[in-house]
């Protein structure tokens, strides 16, 4: 199998979807002719054609909108919102349509849509290219919200949302587009080439939505991670000797609570990483439901590192940023009580 | 240099107590606009947005470029449809005065727009509607037990209690789903039309925005998106001069015309007598005709008027004179058909009086059928469905919800 | 004192800030000669003129825009959003630059606005005029969001909003703007009129964000609530007999994490309870809240009592609205450990 | 009938490897358009929107109505402005390739628009700039020196580490702060505008905006309010035919002007050469003596060519002709006002070569002391200031996280 980077099996995931099915097509600010900000869709209109994957005016709402109503008509369209940040112009589009349509028909409409975005930080773009707002769609009932921390998962997570009846989000950690970063910014980049996660089929696969994979089986600890912080949470766990399980959650929603609850039963302790900022993010969602449903078993409180409850401030990056001194913190914290 | 600026707030021209005053508007005669080629340069149109497309004139007769050429049968169906419209309409409310329903709203004086329209539209069409074109629907015949039955959230609701009382969806006779937000469907129609032409197939789509919620964003980004794809949709904006108290000055209406706001997309732009049928049906066609050949997106203004109150929630004694719909110019839609159709020598009173009375036994046959399943709070449908359809499967927090709730 | 239902508090404190400062106007749709859908606004165009308070294009995203503008030139303005499932087309005007502005331009530019909107369920208004957006608005750093459940608080608290230097949504619970509402939808309606905290004075006064007020002193379980629920847990806790400690929170950012901890670390048991739907909402945040600072006084998981993770479903109000009966089951559940 | 609908997406005339061609564009001459009233109603200037406003001709020459008869001292100080904010953008692109800062972008080709609307506006107005003004800065002597320090987010920085390079607040300057969000700015010069008239101030309101970002409900609600209330703002669309990769048929170019957009509000849209500083100038006076006497907004679209990347995470050889630039025909805005100071005698080649070399040495010694304080990485602001700001003040949890990371 080819070794790929996020980048290569996202695209390599459209490419495949357009070979194999006439109602895909994907647009976008600057998606078309040019490929997309971080090249994602490269060469798909030249290999495809104009109209199955073309620019839109700078219009995140309009985007959705059109998205939707191709969706209603039977399409399964894929926008491309250049950057997570800029996914708040077309809110009200996602809430109130998209994952309201079907619901409020009765089943007489639907939005079989996929939205991409590059989201998160790391990588010097202050705050309007770094946010990461995965916890305002996780409260949309209705909408899924799917975020890969690999190449092999991207791709086929992406094919699953684009099969998928609903509305999915699909945030691409733009941090780890070319290579797995484990928070450790002061040494040299990684690319994805040796990665087992980068071997990625050429054809058609999925990874189903809903589905979390345990990345490190462990004893002592849970920690349940998403995107980038997969890979910091990783090298965190190694730094701090602790025989921690880490649980690559993949989607939010759909949410795999079985392998949390399985987890967390077993290890009595829970660590929740992300690099969203912490008030209110999703990390309180998960910490909430880990104390109902494992309170017994715990054996400390469920801690929570995550970003600061401050905007995404440009030349703090790894002020803000929750890397592997601020997990490895948390994973000894936990195990002290 | 001034004394300083000054803020300006549009007022409209009278408030209760005053003198209804439409002396502002200039009403061009029946007949007097120009009809251009469906397939003119939207360049060549602009100052179609600045007239009023109008057909019948004040004697009842069919004149000028526009007349349509209508069969006595097409206009009794669109008498028909009209008609009926406003008897159920008057029906539903009363019932929400006896407390069968929690909400409903009204389309009184503008039944024409959707009348027309859903007929010279074909069956494989959409119509992304608002909630003032019952008439669409009732065009195509759509039940009336299925109207009642949503109104009053029933048991046998076809939403399954899940929407809010005439926010319906009926597919099959291509209306889209309705919801309470304004303006956000503008651009599922451009969407829609969109993916029509990706596919290469002929269906089209049309869209209504009330003339108050053009404001909104969406309005813009469906039009934006319309033009740049010449998508093959009708835009179509009712002006009835009311958005609940403010009246169309507060969107924009004092300083141009909303058919006007074609132009800063190359779109042509129409305005037309939204109380005249024919006038309605001509500019629908037209529009059709040109999307129908590839030559995308119109916009057409719609003038007319909410004769009723905004809602069941309003009244509108507390922010326009009392006796403002009686004063506009442009007339009734239905009186204007019917004097039509009399005119023309293909209707009479007694006729008229005879079909009213078919059409408010119907009515009431509807309402009573539907009563007898039940009335708002007194039927639903199984609690169940409040918990279907959230996503294609259920996930387990619906699952387990639907535990704890015992159903 | 006069007694006020929370729809003349509201009016009240609006009148007060015209006449004080000529700084604060108010705008929105239908605000102006009509007084606004729910008479908050009644007679202050007549009373403090038309640039005072005056009616708005229907555009959400053009209101808060334009209060944003005002504000930055040194102005109070108060924005009315009609209901507050209509705010999300101006999302990305409240997030992106309200919530932003002070803290990216380094003082140079502020949005002291005052965002109001009728908000929550109970009154049949189907999806759109029923949602609980609030954890949308707690989890954005920057912007503050408050939320009343009496006349004397919300008259305390739109002052203190309006004179706040920072972006305020304010959230009217619709429900109880006439009378208060405990749950029991099959009981006559009440209104104000006996009510102690319908006691509100004519003049200026102010409460102070990020206070919470303890609405009922207990031992052996803390509830926390705000809005309607205040008063739908204050019955369940009557009903159940159970001796709990009621919070209300009144403004969930800034939060009162004081006033919870030490509640918490005293009954060891925790309530929650919010209209909105129940994944990803504000209650996650409280839940980890709790069970981070008081996980060793924790005698049984904390729970929460909240909206159903559906749409907010027209016919099925009582099914759908957590009213009595689940709280007492919850306070119930959560004695039984 | 068709043969069933297709779907049409724009594209540019040329791609890389194409010779570039501007045929298609119509270029009226200079002097050739007529300067109506300030105070003329919109509806008499709907024409405007289809023409051009060309004050400097190919000899260099001023002329027509729209001439705005500058002295000497005047045209050099914007071709100073011009010139300076070249050079420093130069200097900083080439500090960014040198790792100095994460991002930078360039006006090359636009310097016109922002430094005569500096100079025409007053210094109590308001500009809502996007991030392609820095000419607006430099015609108002903003200190290099805060500039460097803000674009490698040093300890100095102006803005404390928590914006992306370029991204200025200068509340003294006239100009309103900056973000990466495109068009959400655009209405807070319309809430600006209405504040000063509100408060019967007489202080003015500009926004800037680029042709891609009118696509933006944002843009169209500014306008909304701003035709509604008579705001008295100069709405400016910077229509430099490109957004990052697509090309203004994107915009919907294609099928209209983007000053055709003003028709639609009832307001005056005005086109003009934005590589003409003169005609820049002119137009922008018009608008400002039309906002001072209360007559509102106008929309003005500068029709100029973004002759760079879009920023440095760009390379503009990969969609459009390499030698596209060279080939715009209206010309470089700095060699055009530098031509016409010398036709006018008030200029020189030896002149203009020695006041380039002192410019590049201003800038040259700024970026020095910038450097001195350090780049990007090597120094900045206090960590606490990651944590100021956020509210006015601070939180138990912003406490909390200063005090767990130790700052
Ligand atoms: C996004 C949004 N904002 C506000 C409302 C509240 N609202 C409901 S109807 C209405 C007036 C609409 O006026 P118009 O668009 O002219 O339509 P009309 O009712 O006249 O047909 C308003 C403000 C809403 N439903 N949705
Ligand atoms: C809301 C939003 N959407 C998308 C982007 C990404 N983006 C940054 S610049 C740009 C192109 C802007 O083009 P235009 O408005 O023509 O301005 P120009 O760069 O030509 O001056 C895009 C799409 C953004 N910054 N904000
Ligand atoms: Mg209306
Ligand atoms: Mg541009």
């Amino acid at each position: 199998m080819p070794s790929m980077s996020m980048i290569q099996a996202l695209n390599s995931a459209l490419d495949v979807m357009l070979a194999r099915d006439p109602d895909v097509l994907m647009f976008g600010e600057d998606v078309g002719y040019f490929g997309g900000v971080f090249r994602v869709t490269e060469g798909l209109q030249k290999k495809h054609g104009l109209k199955r994957c073309f620019d839109t005016p700078i219009s995140e709402g309009g985007i959705i909108a059109t998205a939707i109503g191709m969706g209603a008509y039977g399409l399964r369209p894929v926008a491309e919102i250049q950057f997570a940040d800029y996914i708040l112009p077309a809110f009200d589009q996602l809430v109130s349509e998209a994952a309201r349509l079907r619901y409020r028909s009765n089943g007489e409409f639907w939005a079989p849509i996929t939205v991409r975005a590059p989201y998160g930080g790391g990588i010097f773009g202050g705050q309007t290219h770094s946010q990461s707002p995965e916890a305002l769609f996780a409260h949309v009932t209705g909408l899924c919200t799917v975020i890969p921390s690999n190449p092999y998962d991207a791709k086929g997570l992406l094919i699953a949302s684009i099969e998928s009846n609903d509305p999915v989000i699909f945030l691409e950690p733009k941090r780890i587009y070319n290579g797995p970063f484990d928070g450790h910014h002061e040494r040299q980049m990684k690319t994805w080439a040796d990665h087992a996660k980068a071997d990625v089929p050429e054809g058609h696969y999925t990874v189903p939505l809903g589905k979390a994979a345990t990345v490190r089986e462990g004893r002592d600890v849970t920690v349940l991670a998403y995107g980038t912080m997969v890979h910091v949470a990783e090298s965190a766990i190694e730094e701090s000797g602790i025989d921690a399980e880490l649980i690559d959650l993949r989607s939010i929603v759909p949410l795999d609570i079985d392998a949390i609850v399985s987890s967390v039963t077993r290890t009595g302790r829970c660590v929740i990483v992300h690099e969203a900022s912490r008030f209110a993010g999703f990390g309180g969602e998960l910490s909430a439901l880990v104390q109902e449903r494992c309170f017994f078993h715990l054996k400390s409180p469920v801690q929570r590192v995550a970003g600061w409850d401050t905007p995404y401030p440009h030349a703090f990056e790894w002020d803000y940023f929750p890397g592997p001194g601020r997990v490895v913190s948390a994973l000894k914290r936990v195990m002290e009580d | 240099m001034t004394d300083g600026l000054t803020l300006y707030i549009p007022e409209p021209p009278t408030r209760p107590g005053d003198t209804p005053d439409f002396s502002h508007l200039e009403i061009p005669a029946a007949g007097a606009m120009p009809r251009p080629p469906t397939d003119a340069p939207a360049e060549t149109l602009r100052d179609m947005a600045y007239g009023l497309v109008r057909v019948l004139d004040d004697a009842g007769q069919a004149v000028g470029p526009w007349a349509p050429g209508l069969s006595p049968e097409q206009l009794r169906q669109g008498l028909s449809a009209m008609m009926l419209t406003r008897l159920f309409e008057d029906r539903m409310f009363r019932s929400h005065r006896q407390g069968k329903t929690s909400f409903f709203m009204k389309s009184t004086g503008e039944e024409a727009i959707g009348a027309a329209q859903s007929m010279v539209l074909d069956r494989r069409d959409m119509c992304f509607p608002t909630y003032r074109v019952l008439s669409w629907l009732m065009a195509r015949d759509y039940p009336l037990i299925d109207l009642v039955n949503q109104i009053f959230s029933n048991a046998r609701d076809p939403l399954k209690g899940r929407q809010l009382p005439i926010l319906y969806s009926a597919r099959d006779y291509g209306f889209y789903s309705l919801s309470g937000n304004l303006g956000s469907r503008f651009g599922h129609a451009v969407g829609w039309a969109m993916a029509s032409a990706y596919k290469n197939d002929d269906s089209l789509a049309l869209a209504y925005i009330g003339e108050g919620s053009t404001a909104e964003g969406d309005f813009h980004e469906a039009l934006t998106f319309a033009s740049v794809y010449h998508a093959p949709v009708i835009l179509c904006i009712t002006n009835n001069q009311w958005a609940i108290s403010s009246y169309a000055g507060i969107a924009g209406a004092d300083e141009t015309t909303f058919a006007a706001k074609a132009a800063g997309y190359g779109l042509p732009g129409l305005r037309v007598d939204g109380n005249d049928f024919l006038a309605v049906w001509a500019a629908t066609q037209w529009a059709v005709a040109r999307a129908r050949a590839n030559l995308g997106a119109t916009l057409i203004e719609f003038f007319t008027y909410r004769a009723a109150g905004h809602s069941t929630s309003d009244d509108p004694g507390r922010y326009r004179p009392a006796d403002e719909a009686a004063g506009w110019p442009l007339g009734d839609p239905v009186a204007r058909l019917k004097q039509h159709l009399i005119a023309i020598g293909e209707w009479d009173e007694a006729r008229h009086t005879q079909f009213e009375s078919e059409l408010v036994e119907r009515v009431r046959a509807a309402a009573k059928e539907g009563e007898a399943v039940g009335t708002l709070g007194k039927s639903k449908p199984p609690v169940s469905e409040m918990f279907e359809g959230v996503f294609e499967k259920p996930d387990w927090r619906v699952r387990e919800q639907r535990e704890e709730l015992g159903v």
